[in-house]
């Protein structure tokens, strides 16, 4: 008996201690097929298109990283055991002070750094020590342009294709700039400004056309995604988001998956006379691409004006996910998420596509999303239908989505009344979750979810039309949650559908999340911190304090050298930033459309900046 | 202690007291001494005998309402003929405002109170108000605010958003400018005015009358100043709570009046309106107390049935509670409520009914002598019951849906407040003027006056009953032409003018009379109550000795000879309480000299309430002033001398 | 405190003096059309060659500590969606103008200026689209927020949500370049 | 009912109604203001032989004795002496007046009754919104791309029960149009509504009725009762966006309004005029009036209006826009074409 004991206690060291003389070589290098959990692979979600870590490529040449929309990088020389040793590699100034979302690209040796406001572009020599300038374009956007921008001129990123960097200026115009010289290839003007719109997305390049959306919810402007193409710049469709059937591009393929968004020129027939023409639905956030369907996945923005008393009716096609033909633009399928959306709840998050277990063991191609209004959706994204939608942060607005018709239950006694103020609304108008994308492991098969907990207090009135101008007829005033955390990263089974971890954050989480094949998860804090959390279990592993806020996306690439490297935008601005950015006097709780009131330490914690930082392990 | 006692027992021989031993010239000339008020203008500001304060009363409510009928007259001319252009739209709506406000806090009110005020303490048979200095008080701060309200007009920012000022036209957004604020504050220095009176009165009231003048023997007149006093002393709380909360939301920004963070607009109706309807009642009884003892006086026989008129006179005073809300019918409160309200507004006619039947009745019993003063009685009845049943018409919910904020309405409450208030008060101004004057008004001129007032209001008003019907909304600068309109309003404007010469004629009669009227004796019209006692106008202490009463009507039960009671101090104020319900002799009190002080507090007061206006701070500033003022008022004079109880 | 206090008694001393002026009067129609181009402004304090800083606009006077204008100056920043960059004074997609910063000064006629020619910054041109009155109304209620104006011509609050302290309680902020501080 | 409250208009009240004012509570043209009319004359009844008692009563008193030669003074023993006949008057009096204003009372309550129960299922939903100083009239339908805007003017079909929802932009107004119904208010925070049965076609006039402001006067509103027809007509070119202009100088006023101050407030559908804090113009030369019943709309006037608002309606929220005569001229040029 005394023996046996003794025995196990001596298997139990020997295997301890050869795990951790493993580790220290670092043999144990965990692939994407490897189980890190116990769960059954079947049961859980896979990469839509499976890389191993030899697919890896080691380049980042979207914002998303791949079609997929994961921001998942199958570089596995980081993991939790050796992370803690990240230093600084080197920095690069942009010398703006304006929101820094947009992340820096990689395509082999070359950084490609897309900066705020006016939007320069540097093309920075990895193969040097310290990543010298190789070249530098100055697109030079109109001033203007910034007095439309309803959240801080940001930019949300270039993207990499075919030795071509496409990306969108605040005043309207998408360039191509040859990603060699720097020199611009074409430049076309795709929004006015004069009436109110902008130019905040990421382009998204596919089957030789640039994807383009407008922002300008807030004003009144008519949104639309629209594909110019890649070679020339010239339009090659536009899809509106309200307004008759053939601006919309619905045609006899139209196949919504439930009756509520199914009928002919909803468009028009969900608004009252004339107003879709200033409805608002823009497409400023992502978009995903199934080369499989030959489909485009995005979200509709917001319904303007947000006093929702003025546009009485579903108003399709705002606020919901279409899927798009990319050759001819025509609407596959739509889902309106939040009908006759009354929070300023956009739609225009992320679309994750994964492989989702299906009950017969096979795989459905699905589409996930941390959503707006606070549901985590998963579809079938060849038809749209809703697998699951569950509720990922606190909400007290909404009572649910019935699976059956689709319809989300609103709760009458938080719905805006003219004249009078409702309170305690939960999510706020950020929503749970604002345009910062999460990123999604394969390897461990979580959504890694950077949002929000604020609620608000609402009061609308009637909102006046002058192109150009503001169209919002709300006052907001936001605050924190339950918990009184701003911030919570989230860590979500989409198959469990269930939280595996949280972390509370007490600033508002504005910076997307990245998830590395090594097991390690980074995001950024508006105070500066940027950290690098267990992919399992969320413990914090290391964390460094940059010069300003982070909201931008952070990027992880393999060097010329061979390392894994990540990199990070630091630079407070944006909705959230704004505070800061914009001057805003904080006696005013509904300042910055009521962000101020949610962020009036903000000032006392950050200060504007705009700086890339790249950190990787010591040689 | 004990020698306290001792004291008390047997009060020292050496102070001179009234009674056998001391009596006539030489009583009066010693009373005259200690009753009387220091000479010069200190002297006048530091009176605080009610006669004088009555006096000055009425004569400021009179001229209040002189001017308010000035702008009564300019807005006729506007509306004489549509679409006329006399005054401009912003000043109509000043004008209206000033006119509704002047009437309503600076004439009606306080005019009545100034009668009661003189003629109670003379009624009851006293020398002097309960807290004869807070009645001074009372005066100075109504004055302050009629001031403020008028200088104001003067300097061109007047109040425009009428008598009753609904938030949010009055609030922070859209009452612009320190318009509103002047009215609020201009209600505030009101309120507190008639509250300070009616707190005095009631005690007077309650506390000195003449030995044996028990309830059951108390004048109607006096009946009618109770229960009104007591209708002020529950409801103008309200409306001074709710001016003070508009105040705080335009000065400091609250959010009592602002739905948008959980107030509402409403509140401000429920409070005002708490406050104004009984506010009719407070000027429609006393007049009734005129008609009453004008009626007994001139029918020459006491009032039949004086319980059911005593009766119908406090269940009108409670009644009058529970009616505010047939103001608010087209606010869309719940129907089933409306019902309830319609049933009470439309019960309170009873009380009234039994009381015009006491009064017609009495004449039917009595042998009426017309003389001016039962003219406007009759004029009353005539005028006054029209108004009162359109009041039961507008009771009614479907009717008042139509009728409410319409001409009609204004010619029902010109109805129920001239004919039911002025008219009697043109009737008591000349049955008592008398005893405010020493001499008798013009009989002729009287009559000519009551003819050209009588049939000018109805000329005046009544069309305004057909303006209404063909929708003419209240309040409007003019009006277009083809609506029938016409003739309504010019017969209405021409009724106006000549109910101008009708008052300008009463007041020159009042001036002329006064200067060279015919002497009164004492009793002039054989009057039956107290105040007939004694002369015409009053010595300063009002009796030499104080009567004791053996029946409600004194002077007719024992007309040879009015028993009195002996025994009160003659060398120092001093006045006689008796027990509150059957006047049995209490004790005897000390009361107050005169003062300037009062005076200075009340300017204290009121800068702290002007400045009020401007700065919340004003409050914390002016309150050390005012509280200094007062301390010197209210700083004790030796030791308190223990009375005896008489027994 | 004290600050209030004095504020409050020189209010009150003044009260019969300022009501005489044009503190209340209703101008519904504004100066006659031949006036209505505002002058030479510049918000700059620097001007070569001892040049004349550019004398406040006369016109300014019968808007300023105006209440009339300045509800009504208030109800067009809320109509003419100023509020919807400028929120209730605290900025967002423009800056806040309840601070002490002037960008473009803080004197009624460059404020005037400011909205008929616009800013480069995003600030639109509103000559055109707005009466010359209206932009003056505008002008005065902005200097409100800030606490430029009479605290008894400004109205302490809208029926709206409560965003701003009071505007009759408001301290004073000094504007920052002493020539257009100059009233 | 109607038919009973139509008889009894000619009675002594018909002179009221006969001059046929359309801004008449006397009218009786809707459910609500014949019941009024009815109710007002049972009232009017009753307290007519009220009074007529009061004054025979006073009259009799005051002829009674006068004459009666007694000496001049007060009976000292007698003065308080009733007789037995006038304790029973009081009684019976008494009994009288509670009586009729029993009756009176429930004669209200059933009124009343009658008036909320009358419209309970609605064909018609309009939500009127009160602003200083004009009415912004919304047509509410389920359909909600079938909804009309305007202002200042409502067309009712006859014989339909239309549900009103009455809402404030600013301080409180009444809507009252005297014809058809009674007041209801508008206040602001608050949600109220009134029914209107409209019995009989016709022009009439309604205006706020709850002092609101300087201009509360000129706070007017047209109501056209039509046949069921008309009003689908009309109902239907509501709908239409405004036609474009045509001749040049239609071109220069549209230029002018939607590049100008107009269009910072009026909205013009089918045009980037797109205003929403004044009334909805799209067809405002299909109204009757302008300026919420300030003027007749004709040319002359149109001119006049918008030349100089503030000559016609003092302290009115629109401005008097400098302007060259041309542009005037092409202004109302293109505004005559928003039919």
């Amino acid at each position: 008996m005394k023996r046996s004991i003794a025995t196990l206690l001596a298997i139990a060291v020997l295997i301890s201690l050869g795990a951790f003389l493993l580790r220290g070589l670092g043999i144990d290098t965990p692939k994407p097929t490897n189980e890190l959990r116990t769960a059954n692979a079947a049961h859980r979600a896979r990469a839509a298109l499976p890389r191993d870590a030899a697919a890896e490529d080691g380049n980042w040449t979207m914002p998303s990283k791949d079609y997929a929309s994961t921001r998942f990088s199958g570089l596995t020389e980081l993991t939790p055991a050796n992370v803690s040793g990240l230093n600084v590699a080197f920095t690069f100034s942009t010398g703006t002070v304006e929101g820094f979302e947009a992340p820096p690209l990689v395509v082999g040796s070359t950084m490609y750094v897309v900066a705020p406001w006016p939007n320069n572009v540097y093309a920075l020599d990895l193969a040097k020590p310290g990543a010298p300038v190789k070249w530098t374009y100055e697109p030079r956007p109109a001033a203007a342009a910034k007095g439309v921008a309803c959240c801080g001129p940001v930019n949300r990123g270039a993207v990499y294709s075919a030795g071509r960097l496409f990306l969108n200026l605040l005043d309207g115009h998408t360039v191509a700039v040859d990603a060699a010289t720097g020199k611009e290839v074409w430049r076309t003007k795709v929004a006015d400004i004069q009436k109110g719109e902008t130019l905040t997305m990421a382009p998204l390049v596919a089957e030789g056309k640039v994807l383009v959306g407008n922002s300008g919810g807030e004003m009144g402007v008519r949104g639309w995604l629209t594909a110019l193409d890649a070679g020339s710049g010239r339009l090659a469709w536009r899809g509106y988001s309200t307004g008759p059937d053939k601006d919309v591009l619905i045609g006899p393929d139209y196949r919504p998956p439930y009756a509520k968004d199914a009928g002919h020129d909803l468009g028009v027939k969900s608004w009252p006379p004339e107003r879709w023409k200033i409805g608002g639905g823009t497409v400023w956030g992502w978009i995903s691409y199934d080369p499989k369907l030959k489909l485009i996945y995005y979200g509709t923005g917001n319904p303007g004006p947000w006093n929702a008393a003025q546009r009485p009716g579903a108003n399709h096609f705002t606020a919901g996910v279409l899927a798009r033909d990319i050759g001819s633009g025509h609407v596959r399928w739509y889902y309106q998420s939040t009908p006759h959306d009354v929070f300023d709840h956009d739609d225009i998050n992320e679309n994750l596509l994964v492989e989702y277990p299906a009950p017969n063991g096979g795989r459905i191609p699905a589409l996930i999303r941390p959503s707006r209004n606070g549901f985590f959706y998963v579809h079938d994204r060849r038809t749209g239908k809703i697998l699951s939608a569950d509720p990922y942060a606190h909400i007290n607005a909404y009572t649910g989505v019935d699976l059956k018709t689709g319809a989300l239950g609103l709760v009458k006694a938080k719905e805006p009344v003219e004249g009078r103020v409702v309170r305690n609304i939960c999510p706020g108008p950020p929503g749970a979750k604002d345009w910062n994308p999460s990123a999604f492991s394969p390897v461990t098969g979580l959504v890694y979810i950077p949002h929000l907990n604020l609620c608000m207090d609402m009061g609308v009135k009637n909102a006046n039309y002058i192109p150009g101008t503001p169209f919002v007829g709300a006052d907001v005033k936001m605050y924190a949650g339950p918990g009184g955390n701003r911030g919570v990263f989230t860590a979500w089974d989409p198959v469990a559908r269930r939280k595996v971890f949280e972390i509370k954050e007490d600033l508002p989480l504005w910076s997307p999340a990245l998830a590395t094949a090594g097991g390690v998860v980074f995001y950024g804090t508006m105070d500066g911190w940027f950290k690098a959390i267990d992919a399992r279990n969320g413990k914090l592993l290391w964390r460094f304090k940059t010069g300003s806020g982070i909201i931008g996306q952070p990027i992880s690439y393999r060097g010329p050298d061979g390392r894994q490297y990540i990199a990070v935008p630091s630079g407070i601005g944006g909705w959230a930033g704004a505070v800061v950015t914009a001057d805003i006097d904080t006696r005013d709780p509904t300042a910055a459309l009521g962000f101020a009131n949610a962020t009036k330490d903000l000032p006392k914690r950050t200060t504007r900046g705009g700086m890339v930082y790249v950190f990787a392990l010591p040689k | 202690m004990s020698s306290a006692l001792e004291k008390a027992k047997a009060p020292p021989a050496d102070v001179p007291r009234d009674g056998p031993g001391l009596s006539g010239p030489v009583l009066e000339a010693r009373l005259a001494r200690t009753w009387g008020r220091p000479r010069g203008l200190i002297g006048w500001l530091s009176s605080v005998d009610h006669k004088d304060i009555g006096r000055r009363y009425i004569v400021t409510a009179l001229t209040f309402l002189a001017l308010a009928g000035a702008l009564a007259l300019i807005m006729r001319l506007q509306l004489a003929k549509p679409e006329n252009d006399l005054v401009g739209a912003a000043r109509y709506n000043e004008i209206f405002t000033m006119h509704g406000t002047t009437m309503m806090f600076l004439f009606a009110v306080p005019v009545m109170q100034g009668v009661q005020i003189y003629l109670t303490p003379l009624m009851i048979g006293t020398r002097a108000m309960a807290f004869p200095r807070l009645t001074a008080v009372s005066f100075y701060l109504y004055l302050a605010g009629g001031c403020l309200l008028w200088v104001a007009f003067i300097l061109n920012i007047a109040p425009d958003i009428g008598w009753f000022a609904y938030p949010p036209l009055s609030g922070p957004q859209y009452g612009v400018g320190k318009r509103p604020d002047i009215w609020a504050q201009m209600v505030t220095f009101t309120e507190v005015a008639s509250l300070a009176a009616a707190v005095t009165l009631i005690a007077t009231i309650l506390k000195q009358r003449a030995p044996g003048m028990s309830l059951a023997r108390m004048p109607l007149y006096v009946w009618t100043t109770l229960v009104t006093s007591l209708m002020v002393v529950f409801s103008m709380p309200a409306v001074a709570l709710a001016s003070s909360l508009l105040l705080s939301d335009r000065l400091v920004g609250t959010h009592f009046y602002n739905p948008a963070e959980g107030g509402d607009a409403l509140l401000w109706q429920h409070l005002f309106w708490f406050f104004g309807h009984p506010e009719v009642y407070i000027i429609f009884l006393p007049a009734t107390g005129f008609v009453s003892e004008i009626v007994a006086t001139f029918s020459r026989r006491s009032i039949v049935f004086y319980p059911v008129v005593v009766l119908s006179v406090v269940a009108t005073g409670i009644l009058a509670f529970g009616l505010w809300v047939h103001h608010m019918f087209a606010t869309g409160l719940p129907r089933v409520g409306y019902s309830f309200y319609t049933a009470a507004s439309i019960s309170v006619s009873i009380p009234t009914a039994l009381q015009i039947f006491c009064w017609i009745a009495t004449l039917w019993e009595g042998r009426p002598r017309l003389q001016v003063p039962l003219l406007y009685v009759i004029g009353f009845i005539i005028t006054f019951v029209i108004g009162g049943l359109t009041g039961v018409m507008i009771a009614a919910v479907p009717l008042d849906l139509q009728l409410h904020d319409t001409y009609f309405i204004v010619a029902h409450f010109h109805y129920v407040l001239i004919g039911g208030a002025v008219f009697p008060l043109l009737g008591a101004i000349t049955y008592w003027f008398p005893k405010f004057t020493g001499r008798m008004m013009s009989e002729k001129i009287g009559k000519l006056g009551f003819w050209m007032l009588f049939l000018g209001f109805q000329l005046a008003f009544f069309p305004m009953h057909v303006a209404g019907i063909y929708g003419m909304p209240r309040r409007v600068y003019t009006y277009p032409a083809g609506m029938g309109l016409e003739w309504p309003n010019l017969l209405s404007s021409l009724g106006s003018l000549v109910v101008a010469l009708a008052v300008l004629l009463f007041v020159l009669n009042m001036v002329r009379s006064a200067l060279g009227g015919r002497r009164a004796a004492a009793n002039p019209w054989d009057g039956s109550s107290l105040e007939w006692a004694t002369q015409s106008p009053p010595a300063d202490y009002n009796f030499a000795h104080i009567p004791v009463v053996e029946s409600r009507a004194p002077l007719w039960g024992s007309r040879d000879h009015l028993p009195v009671v002996h025994g009160l101090r003659v060398d120092d104020r001093e006045l006689l309480l008796t027990t509150v319900m059957d006047a049995v002799p209490d004790v005897r009190e000390p009361s107050a000299q005169p003062s300037p002080w009062p005076f200075i507090s009340s300017v204290a007061i009121s800068v702290m309430f002007i400045g009020s206006i401007l700065s919340p701070w004003a409050l914390v500033v002016g309150a050390i002033p005012a509280t200094i003022a007062m301390a010197a008022w209210f700083w004790p004079k030796g030791p308190p001398e223990l009375e005896p109880t008489i027994s | 405190m004290s600050l209030h206090c004095r504020n409050s008694l020189l209010a009150f001393a003044l009260v019969a003096l300022l009501a005489g002026c044009n503190r209340e009067e209703r101008n519904s129609r504004g100066k006659p059309l031949a006036e209505t181009a505002p002058g030479m402004v510049t918000p700059d304090t620097i001007l070569p060659g001892n040049a004349r800083p550019s004398a406040p606009d006369p016109r300014a006077a019968q808007y300023e500590n105006n209440a009339p204008s300045i509800s009504q100056g208030q109800t067009l920043f809320a109509q003419m969606n100023c509020s919807g960059c400028h929120s209730h004074g605290g900025g967002g997609m423009g800056p806040a103008l309840m601070d002490a910063k002037w960008r473009y000064g803080g004197r009624m006629d460059q404020i005037v200026a400011s909205i008929a020619e616009g800013r480069p910054n995003g600030m639109p041109a509103w000559r055109g689209k707005l009466t010359e009155q209206q932009m003056w109304q505008i002008a005065a209620y902005v200097r409100t927020l800030s606490g430029q104006e009479r605290k008894d011509a400004v109205s302490a609050r809208a029926d709206e949500m409560s965003n701003t302290p009071p505007q009759t309680q408001i301290e004073r902020e000094p504007i920052e370049s002493a020539e257009s501080g100059q009233q | 009912m109607t038919r009973l409250a139509h008889r009894l208009i000619a009675l002594p009240l018909g002179f009221l109604s006969a001059c046929a004012g359309n801004q008449n509570a006397m009218g009786g043209q809707g459910l609500e203001s014949a019941n009024f009319i009815v109710l007002f004359l049972v009232f009017l009844a009753v307290c007519a032989v009220m009074y007529l008692l009061v004054l025979a009563g006073l009259g009799i008193a005051l002829r009674r004795r006068r004459d009666a030669g007694q000496a001049n003074s007060v009976d000292e023993d007698r003065h308080e002496e009733t007789s037995a006949r006038t304790k029973v008057a009081l009684i019976v009096w008494t009994g009288l007046v509670t009586v009729g204003l029993t009756i009176l009372t429930v004669a209200s309550f059933f009124s009343d009754r009658s008036n909320a129960s009358s419209t309970r299922r609605s064909g018609l939903a309009l939500t009127i919104t009160g602003n200083q100083w004009w009415w912004n009239v919304q047509y509410d339908t389920s359909d909600p791309s079938a909804s009309v805007r305007t202002a200042n003017e409502i067309h009712l079909p006859v014989n339909v029960p239309v549900h009103v929802t009455l809402k404030s932009n600013d301080v409180i107004h009444s809507f009252w149009v005297p014809n058809l119904a009674g007041k209801q208010d508008l206040i602001p925070g608050r949600q109220t509504d009134i029914e209107l049965l409209p019995r009989r076609t016709g022009v009439f006039h309604g205006q706020c009725a709850e002092f609101c402001g300087v201009q509360h006067t000129r706070m007017a509103l047209d109501v056209i009762v039509e046949p069921l027809d008309d009003f689908r007509r009309w109902y239907a070119q509501q709908l239409a966006t405004a036609p474009a202009p045509t001749t040049r100088l239609q071109m220069a006023g549209y230029r002018y309004f939607v590049t100008r101050e107009c269009s910072s407030c009026h909205n013009v559908a089918g045009s980037p005029a797109g205003g929403q804090i004044g009334p909805d113009l799209t067809h405002v030369a299909s109204r009757r009036s302008i300026g919420a019943g300030t003027l007749p709309l004709n040319r002359g006037n149109l001119y006049g209006w918008i030349a100089d608002p503030q000559s016609h309606k003092p302290g009115s929220r629109m401005p008097t826009i400098p302007m060259e005569p041309r542009d005037l001229h092409s202004l109302v040029a293109y505004i005559e074409t928003l039919k």
